[in-house]
């Protein structure tokens, strides 16, 4: 029971995705930068984005974390390159419904994303899954703002 | 009503008027205590285990119950405090050097409580500010029209009760508040004596702070709850330092969290907050319009009672919100108040932390009946008769 | 002795290893809570009636059983304040600024809890003195030699734990504070990871003061004690302003009651006092030389448990006070505790509260697990193997 | 039962006390004085004295009152003129064991004050009852060096 749970949660694929995280490291030229804490874990993200005509052209994002967090941040970034933020926006919101109720309607727009619904059953854990997600919302808001 | 109350039942002959000082607890506020502790006991915002998060989730919950007691637009407006006195000290020591400045004025009325009298008072010494203390009504109340006149260019704060809580009359805030607003200046509300009585909407009112205690509204002692403007409560730094304040910790420097965690270093008072929770559904179970009604009956019924007893002097008007003061010529409060003690009657004797109010009735003190929701006509019968009494034993005496 | 504590009883399958976080309630406490609401509840110092009366000399009492608790002169040196953190800030706050000024030295050890470290690096930003950090030894403690070396002519205070909240280090004080005397400072003493695992003597220490919270010691949240040295106490100007703290409230000016009155501004948590005695009287039923034997068979127990799981980093010594805090190699202390969490065993993983000292050992967090008088050799047996369970199953995954 | 307690309390005499004190006011030449506060109630006494040759040679007190203050200021004035500071010492050693008691062995040191020890039955009054004489106490202890 609770081996199927913790299963669902720490999927091989989503450790290898904390262990060998893609697009972990600093862009050379971000037009979006932005900074979370998870201030009761200590868990620290940095998100930076390339924007350019309309579309995310590039993504990294660093800091330290647990599996989930790392793992969030790496499948993040990766479907949110070519994105409209508009588009990002939507998968957002979807991400987040996700990881707190264990689906929604739109999942295929998150793609591999999706693979971290296992979250919902650890509620004390969406605010890992999410925090990724949330930079990357607040980044596109008013991060430019701040560069 | 008094049977959800467990104390009455442990003091059957007991009349208790002093909730203006503190309120009795309903059964469901003492139940709601025990639930935490044997329930739900972990510390928030620091573990990840399922009780800890349960735990953190059900508190940080209770400010969106408090912003719609309240109206407050978001729970984020919503600090847990120890007290009244623990938000308007709050208050005064983080916003005020923020806006008030040498050769600036903060006003109050002379009938505010200590607690929001003497940190407007010493912030004034500390910024070089002027304090103004508006005149009060014959009465005893706040003068509205007194501290309109009293609002300047240079007003930056002005600190007032909603409801005073010696006379106990409700201060029309709104128009005050525009004005204020109009000068560039702000409101800061001590709702202690208000809260319990009416309903209270932070926005109608234009308040630019607001705060109360649990425990003047059935709910635990040591806890409280200051509102505050949003953009007000994001500029304001920090007063205390500890855990859960935090954004990040370096030797040299540090940085905070957002509201409201900003405001609550160190562990909580978790448990009064879930019993303020508890509070709340109470009252959420009242009918503010009836309790205004019973407010406003027994106020009549023990005005009335009182004026008939020769060399009766009572403060306030009619509209009171459920607290009378009076003194009996002759015979001082304290001695007053041991009478009635005699007679199982619990009044408050004394300058109820008004001072500055006391010297402008020109009384060293007053006694004081205050109601709950669980007080009676018959109650307020006890009162009189015991007066009547008191007056009757001194008179026989001269 | 678990038997004593109702929580177990609602969580018959739960491993609580947290108390360093907050401690469990014995049943004695929640009762003495449920007795205050339904027999006592009345304002303190404000009331002539029976009741309040017999509630405030009943409050006022609590000072002197705290004081015989850490062995205080008098009761006088007993300020009621909400926590540690309260407590500590408030030292920072009012005594702070009468000794420390620009070029002054300010001394903690990097081994300190936020509330005992940001108050006084923001003390030393407000007077212009030096914040000066101690290094801490490999195992992540206090070390005591580091910080004699750091006292100097100019050290005005030191600011240190007796027992650290993630190592669990005891801390020598005694030698320290004559040292930091003998330049002319002040040693300011956290005791609130001791108090509930060893006889604390604030004389014998050379504690100038002394800060802990109720609900690390089997007591309510929501209620701490601060002791400090009544000469300094005297002389420390109040930090909030209200009710209860003052002796004359003028217009002009206020003057304020002697100590510890001065600092209790506003209604205290009545209730929260009464809790706490009943803690002093829960502690004071113990054996404390069997409550150190059991913490540290507990603490050889899960330090030998631990170090037999291969890649298991354990911090502290086989001297801590009752906490154990360690780190699985490549994974990540949250992931630890949520595989524990679903074994039912609540520990917590973070930064503790001690981001000075995460940065000193190199790392974001750790898994912490400490211990109550309601623990035993079976909740550390679980514990070792909900490690080594987890060890499997990220081993697995690799 | 309750009306004996109050008479007790609010004996002729004492209410007589009360209306006319004694040494109400202030001397023209004090050596000693000190102003006290019961804050919880809002009573305030200043006591005054002159002390020579090792006597208290007059007394005076002011301030406001509950009738239990005001007649113990005037009783106490009135039996420590004459005395020594020692003597007055004692006596307020054995006026507090009084009213917290209801007896004391050496009842007969406090002259008329006696009267007052039916406060005994008002716990909350005692510190009414001993305004007056904390402040002989505290007046002939510390009080000269205030001058
Ligand atoms: C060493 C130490 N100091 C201070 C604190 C703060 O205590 P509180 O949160 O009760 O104010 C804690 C507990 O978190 C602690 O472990
Ligand atoms: C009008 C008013 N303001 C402030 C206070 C202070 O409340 P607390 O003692 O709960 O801080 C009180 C109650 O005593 C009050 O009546």
């Amino acid at each position: 029971m609770s081996l199927t749970k913790l299963d669902q949660l720490y999927r091989q694929v989503i450790l290898d995705e904390a262990n060998h995280p893609r697009h972990h490291g600093v862009l050379k030229a971000p037009t979006h930068a932005v900074t979370l804490r998870n201030p009761s874990c200590g868990d620290v993200l940095t998100l930076q984005l390339q924007v350019k005509d309309g579309k995310i052209q590039d993504a990294a994002f660093a800091g330290s974390g647990c599996t989930i967090s790392q793992a969030s941040g790496s499948l993040m970034t990766d479907q949110i390159i070519g994105k409209t933020p508009a588009q990002v926006a939507a998968m957002v919101t979807a991400f987040s419904d996700l990881v707190i109720n264990g689906s929604v309607p739109d999942e295929q727009i998150l793609g591999s994303a999706a693979i971290l619904k296992g979250v919902h059953q650890f509620p004390a854990r969406i605010k890992c899954a999410t925090l990724a997600w949330k930079a990357a919302a607040q980044a596109l808001t008013e991060g430019d703002q701040h560069d | 009503m008094a049977n959800e109350f467990p104390f009455f039942a442990a003091h059957p002959e007991l009349t208790y008027l002093d909730s203006a000082a503190t309120a009795q607890k309903p059964q469901a506020v003492i139940d709601a205590l025990v639930h935490y502790y044997v329930n739900d006991n972990a510390n928030v915002h620091r573990g990840l285990y399922t009780l800890a998060y349960n735990t953190t989730e059900a508190y940080e919950a209770v400010r969106g119950q408090v912003a719609q007691f309240i109206n407050a637009k978001t729970p984020s407006q919503i600090v847990f405090t120890r007290s009244t006195t623990d938000g308007l000290n709050l208050v005064a020591a983080s916003f005020g050097p923020l806006v008030v400045h040498a050769g600036d004025e903060i006003l109050v009325s002379g009938a505010e409580h200590h607690s929001n009298f003497i940190p407007w008072q010493q912030l004034a010494k500390r910024t070089g500010a002027k304090f103004v203390v508006a005149p009060v009504t014959k009465a005893g109340n706040t003068d509205p029209a007194a501290v309109a006149q009293l609002i300047t260019k240079r007003t930056k704060i002005v600190a007032l009760a909603q409801v005073t809580n010696v006379a106990g009359g409700v201060v029309p805030l709104a128009p005050l508040a525009d004005q204020v607003h109009a000068v560039g200046g702000y409101l800061v509300v001590d709702g202690a004596q208000a809260v319990a009585h009416m309903k209270v909407d932070v926005q109608a009112l234009g308040a630019d702070f607001y705060a109360f205690s649990g425990h003047k509204l059935y709910g635990p002692t040591g806890i409280g709850v200051l509102y505050g403007r949003q953009a007000l409560l994001a500029e304001m730094p920090p007063v205390q330092f500890g855990g859960e304040m935090i954004d990040e910790v370096l030797d040299a420097q540090s940085t905070w969290a957002p509201v409201p965690l900003k405001f609550e270093a160190g562990t909580p008072n978790i448990a009064g907050v879930f019993g303020l929770r508890a509070a709340l559904a109470f009252m959420a179970g009242l009918d503010m319009k009836a309790v205004a009604a019973q407010d406003h009956a027994l106020v009549l019924r023990l005005r009335a009672g009182l004026l008939a007893i020769p060399g009766v002097t009572v403060y306030g008007d009619a509209h009171s919100a459920g607290i009378v003061s009076f003194n009996l010529q002759g015979v001082h409060p304290h001695d007053v108040a041991t009478v009635l003690d005699e007679a199982h009657i619990a009044v408050r004797a004394g300058h109820h932390c008004a001072q500055p109010l006391m010297a402008r009735l020109g009384v060293p003190a007053t006694v004081r009946a205050s109601f709950g929701v669980y007080n009676t006509a018959a109650d307020v019968d006890k009162l009189v008769a015991g007066v009547a009494e008191a007056r009757r034993l001194f008179h026989e005496f001269d």
